[in-house]
């Protein structure tokens, strides 16, 4: 599959696609002629999605009503398909990875390193931006799953076709490095100048690992040696940035900066324009109505005296004096008013979530240049 | 010799030099760049280390014999690498402008209770004297010596104070720069510093970096750009795309649309990418010629192509002129599929001309699914442009986003986030092109 | 006693129960006050203990057995007092449920290697056992215990999520609550927790201690209001100005436009400042009344005063009668009064109005060098407000102010900014008063 | 005086004033009749402000020009005056003051404890809000200054008047703790039944010290025993902090907070609205003027060639084509318009200011209650 590697015009039978049911609802579906999407508000067939345009909508009359439902369905990228994931924190979202990617100017020469996989939403944005990514997952599940998920992606390999380009190792590399051999727990195909170990030749390095210090000092074994080495530690802790900071220095790291990066995101609304004026004038209203009553209170009481003296009895409830409801409503208060509402004047407003993700992670970076002699 | 990983002749580079200022260079061959005070260098004594290098000037009596001959040329030293790595000092140098205020407000400490302005420092040595000590001077950290010596307060400092007098002097008088690759980040940060904020449209690196993530920028997309900064963002989307691999084997394209006359690029003037590059990567046109095109026959009445026979038959001149006038006809021809046929996999957007009528427009040739990802300096601005686009059918989602990066000092056991930065940074709205359904045939009764 | 030390009868409090949560109550004498499934106490076991402390429910059985009588009533426990810095676990407690998010993070740890979804916890006890537990028990500590016994996994888990899992299972089976006073930023925390955060404007404590600060809030100042938040804003000043001394020696006032016809003011039932404590510090005055105000003689048309003698003359009812009469006739005119006469000494405001129509007209009778604040959950409208201000010369530097307070965990060895928070918390724009010089006459020629 | 503590109508003389010349620059002076305010723009005479109301603008007629020059006279307030202090990180700032005084409530009833006095900056905010302010500088020259300041501006004293509650004493707290005895150069005067020790009993204490861990084992002595007390240390490195925490909980502090609070400013700015109509027909407008002047340029050519067998020769110059400058000019290019210029149209924008104080410091609270017995 190229779904993540070519720009894909239709959606074809066999496409990952990520269909998009709202901002917090996004579902990955293979396509496949004769199934269906169910969602609360029906079913929508593939077939009526296979052969359309990546990105149209897809309608659908909704169960018993006489109303319709909408998706889309679009092609993934790194970004949508983190968007897809169950929110975990152990993801790393795109104000962290963008940053990142940007400051260790990922592209085509990068060789990256990423330790360790975890969901694999990171390793999808490297990919996009790298000659070859090595990332490594110690956990055995979660290797083999994400082994299954880069194959099914279409990202797996060693970069002879454009897009192709990641290899999982099963590894702990605070333990045992980052060397890749013969035999290891590998998807690493090894190539005729490779039989005994794969040249890494990393330039850039991502260390998403509770104790990155244990992992610093087996980088040498696998950077390039003739660039200067990009290198990103992500931790959530303040303490164990310090101990990478004490490791980086010792193991020859420098231009260690560190940083946090902070996204947020805003809704746009709209808040009602309500004057002065408006608001003197509903008062107004208020005031004369109450005089008005007051009057007719009066009158009807005069009327109500004299006519008990007649036989009028039943008819006393329909002059009962009204509680002067107002009539001037300049802001449509009582009832609901739709946002934007045209019958009212709105100001355009901005709101940031309602919970913002304060904290990821302290992103500590360092390079290294490990010859420092000159080239011929 | 790869440019990407050393330092080669006639490639752009970037310098931090020791005053934490940056300096843009193009390395000629045999010639010599001036720091200024930080002294001088010769281009081929840097050639063939790696890009990241950090080397340090130094003068012995030789040369200062040869350029005291030349008062008014600042004289060209010697070179030699510093390993970063063993100086632990250089890290912390590097930060110390910002740590100063930071500095100070440890200074209500305990241990300088007997001290009151601590910034009026006496200082026995005459400027005069430090420029002879630093022509004489094989190394900084010798004048800074010397000056401690000759201060009068020195040894009545806190030892924190003196550590911090310390870093300022090592910066003050080091003469290291590193030579850096000039990636786009690093151009946005060099235009930063010496102020051109308006011009790059107080842009950050996070915003940037956010921006080519949403739009999925790759090597082999075709994407539709506007650029207000001058070819900062057309830079950064190259660099993601090629990587300054100018012998890349991708195809992605960049379209960009100028709203003046002629396209404004010229910041692609630092980029290492050859003319040739440039024109098979980045193709231009203006908005009255991209929403406005001409005819393929408006075009074809300027203009016939000859048959191969007739051309084979043209003279010197006559042919030369035939030719300049096929390209131009041809770039013509391209011009208007660019602007009628391309389906685009992306539109990044940095201008200042008011969103709202602009991107529904821009976006028509969008491929659906495809991102569409603004950016402004103001949010108000994204705040009209997601109104406008919540409204319309084929806008999925507007987002607003806003993202900001914070550094902290590094100093263990003194680690705090900086205490000033840059405000600023700018805003994004990215979305996704969608294809609406058409409007559903009304429900039919059931027979 | 002094009910701002102490737990006092008839105060309102706000507990802080173990799951985080708060709840206002009413501390009335000899009655007793239910904690759902954290217990219930009488309230007269807690009074005389310092504010702030904390106490925990329990049951001896004795007590159970009463309550066995009456099923549906959650049965009253007795209380004992906490130690809380004995108990440092009580302090990470608190923050569990933010740490909760924060502790996942941590999981990818070597340790757990072999554990492959930690949350879904092996509990062999059913909610029946631990209901019957929670009978029968005296603390929740010993519920934990025996939940941990039949844990069938508890000690395969890792020291970390071992300690992860305790904290949560504490917070949940503790009986523990804390009484503290009810303060303007308690009130706030409490009425968010609720949801009501249209209601209170989006308000953050950081916004509305700056608006104090910044509006130059003193005990002796007359100040001018409107309150959007239905009596908040009106607390937090009446707090930072008698601190809920209700026989203060301070003469401070607060003057409160309403635009309803009635003023809404009912958060100020949860304080613990009585009616005619209010009533003569808070004075209310609809828009239409301050802006176009009766006239002394419109007034003095419906009622004129009689003298004493006339007065010493009337009877029962009728005297009864006069002197409600005289008493909304003399409101009446102190009304014109605070609408025509009174000088503010700052004009703090938090409306959904229009800011750019309201906020001149009501700065006319702030004195001059006094504060304007002005708070709203938008930033956008208090940007139409500046650009109105800046063009009237009575405004001196408007400026709109942001401000974010950010917590962290303090757990030592894992300090870290809390992963989520809230957003909002709204902005403010503040100025001061001015009086423009008059027109300088123009220049003489000199003879 | 009573600058800070009464709300003052007219300006007097021996006031304190601050002299408002832009955000940046604002000044305390004493009024004094016959004195001059000097300025970079002229003198204003202190008698043309004594009289006037506090906010009075007073213009002068700047020198050797028709030009008007204008400052704004107002009465201190705390934030005024931090304000017109030189900016010294030591300053703490609104957005750090005004939080900590709302949360730990501080009103008529605080007993406040401050260490160390600084600039004195914060002193003046506390005094607002609190019952009695004792402050602690270990300073000698720094003691001296605050407290002839605290005397000038009417604060200091033993609240026996309303806003005169401050006492300063000279005290290096960490070594020799908070307790104000008899002898002490203390600012404190001692009643009669405090002969030997001042009676503190502080429930508000707030330490801005480098090393608050070695202040914290002597609040015992000089906190409220009967009610909660809250406490707050103000550090700018996360160092200090984790020893604070160490601290706090070694000397039964409970309910353990920490924060960081971020002010920003905003500018209110406008952006001209450029709309793409206008830019296209700007477009239309130079291609026209360049059909034109190649039109020209042809017509001219064939005159100059006809011409050129006849006589004229000095007049070609004048039938130069022009190069076709644009008439059409939506965006006033090629002047600069001012902004918010009525001809154009403009949105409101805001921008943060160019440099934000991104830390100042981390703010750690605590809260103890000494007594946990029952009042009778």
């Amino acid at each position: 599959m190229t779904c993540f590697t070519e720009y894909k015009d239709l959606i074809q039978e066999g496409d990952l696609t990520l269909i998009w049911i709202s901002r917090n609802n996004i579902r990955a579906v293979v396509m496949k002629a004769g199934e269906n999407f169910n969602t609360r508000y029906g079913s929508f067939p593939h077939n009526d999605m296979i052969g359309k345009p990546y990105g149209s909508q897809i309608a659908i009359r909704t169960k018993g009503s006489n109303k319709f439902a909408f998706i889309h369905v679009l092609q993934p990228t790194p970004e949508l398909w983190t968007l897809s994931l169950p929110h975990r924190t152990q993801i790393v979202y795109t104000p962290d990875s963008s940053y990142i990617i940007e400051r260790m100017n990922c592209g085509p020469n990068a060789r990256v390193i990423e330790a360790g996989t975890g969901s694999g939403s990171f390793s999808h944005a490297f990919a996009r931006s790298a000659q070859k990514l090595f990332t490594y997952e110690f956990h055995q599940v979660r290797y083999e799953q994400a082994l299954e998920e880069f194959k099914d992606h279409g990202i797996l390999g060693d970069a002879s076709k454009y897009g192709e380009n990641v290899t999982i190792t099963h590894r702990d590399v605070c333990e045992n490095g980052f060397r890749i051999k013969q035999n290891d727990t590998t998807s690493f195909e090894f190539g005729e100048d490779e039989e005994i170990e794969a040249k890494i030749n990393a330039n850039v390095i991502f260390l998403d690992l509770p104790a990155p210090w244990d992992a610093i000092p087996n980088l040498n074994d696998v950077i390039a040696s003739d660039e200067k080495v990009g290198l990103c530690c992500f931790s959530p802790c303040i303490e164990q940035v310090d101990k990478t900071l004490e490791a980086l220095e010792k193991y020859g790291w420098t231009d260690v900066e560190m940083v946090e990066v902070q996204g947020k995101q805003y809704e746009s609304r709209r808040q009602m324009v309500r004057t002065l004026d408006d608001a003197l004038n509903r008062l107004k209203d208020i005031k004369s109505h109450k005089l008005e009553g007051v009057e007719r209170r009066k009158r009807l009481l005069n009327e109500t005296i004299n006519e008990s003296c007649g036989i009028d009895d039943g008819s006393v409830d329909d002059k009962r004096p009204s509680t002067g409801k107002t009539k001037f409503n300049p802001f449509g208060k009582g009832f609901r008013v739709k946002e934007g509402d045209k019958e009212f004047k709105w100001k355009d407003v901005t709101k940031v979530e309602s919970e913002i993700k304060s904290h990821t992670s302290y992103l500590t970076f360092a390079s290294k240049i490990v010859k420092k002699d000159r080239l011929a | 010799m790869d440019p990407l990983k050393h330092i080669v002749a006639g490639q752009h580079v970037i310098l931090k030099l020791p005053s934490n200022n940056s300096k843009i260079v193009e390395l000629k061959p045999d010639g010599s760049i001036s720091l200024g005070k930080f002294g001088s260098f010769n281009v081929n004594d840097i050639l063939g280390y790696a890009l990241g290098t950090t080397f340090e000037i130094y003068y012995n009596e030789e040369n200062q014999e040869t350029n005291q001959t030349n008062k008014n040329k600042n004289p060209v030293g010697q070179v030699r690498v510093i390993d970063n790595s063993k100086d632990t000092s250089a890290n912390e140098e590097s930060r110390a402008t910002s740590e100063e205020n930071d500095l100070n407000s440890m200074d209500s400490s305990l241990s300088n209770k007997n001290l009151i302005n601590v910034g009026n420092e006496i200082q026995k040595m005459t400027m005069d004297e430090i420029e002879q000590l630093k022509k004489q001077s094989v190394s900084g950290n010798e004048i800074i010596a010397k000056m401690i010596e000759s201060h009068g307060s020195f040894h009545q400092k806190t030892s924190h104070s003196q550590e911090k007098y310390l870093k300022r002097k090592k910066q003050k008088f080091s003469k290291r720069f590193t030579v850096n690759y000039l990636s786009s980040s690093a151009l946005l940060s060099f235009l930063l510093e010496k102020g051109d904020i308006q011009r790059v449209m107080d842009m950050s690196e996070e915003s940037m970096g956010m921006l080519l993530n949403l739009a999925n920028i790759r090597s082999n997309g075709t994407y539709l750009c506007m650029d207000g900064t001058g070819g900062l963002l057309v830079y950064f989307l190259l660099e993601r795309m090629f990587g300054g691999d100018i012998k890349t084997k991708f195809t992605g394209k960049i379209v960009v649309i100028h709203e003046n006359e002629h396209p404004n690029l010229d910041l692609l003037k630092f980029s290492n990418y050859p003319e040739e590059f440039i024109r098979d990567h980045v193709k231009t046109i203006s908005i009255l010629d991209y929403f406005e095109p001409p005819t393929v026959e408006e075009i074809q009445q300027g203009f016939t192509p000859l048959s191969k026979e007739e051309v084979h038959e043209m003279k010197g001149n006559r042919r030369n002129a035939y030719f300049r006038r096929l390209k131009l006809y041809k770039g013509q021809l391209e011009m208007v599929d660019y602007a009628t046929k391309v389906q685009y996999d992306g539109l990044v957007v940095a201008t200042t001309l008011s969103l709202p009528s602009l991107i529904p427009r821009l976006s028509e040739h969008v491929h659906g699914s495809r991102p569409i990802v603004c950016y402004s300096q103001f949010k108000e601005t994204l705040l009209e442009l997601s109104h406008t686009l919540y409204d319309d059918l084929r806008f999925l989602a507007p987002s607003i986003v806003e993202t900001r990066c914070r550094p902290y000092q590094t100093i263990r056991g003194k680690l705090h986030p900086l205490m000033t930065m840059r405000g600023g940074g700018g805003y994004l709205l990215s979305c996704n092109r969608v294809i609406p359904a058409p409007e559903p045939e009304p429900v039919q009764a059931k027979g």
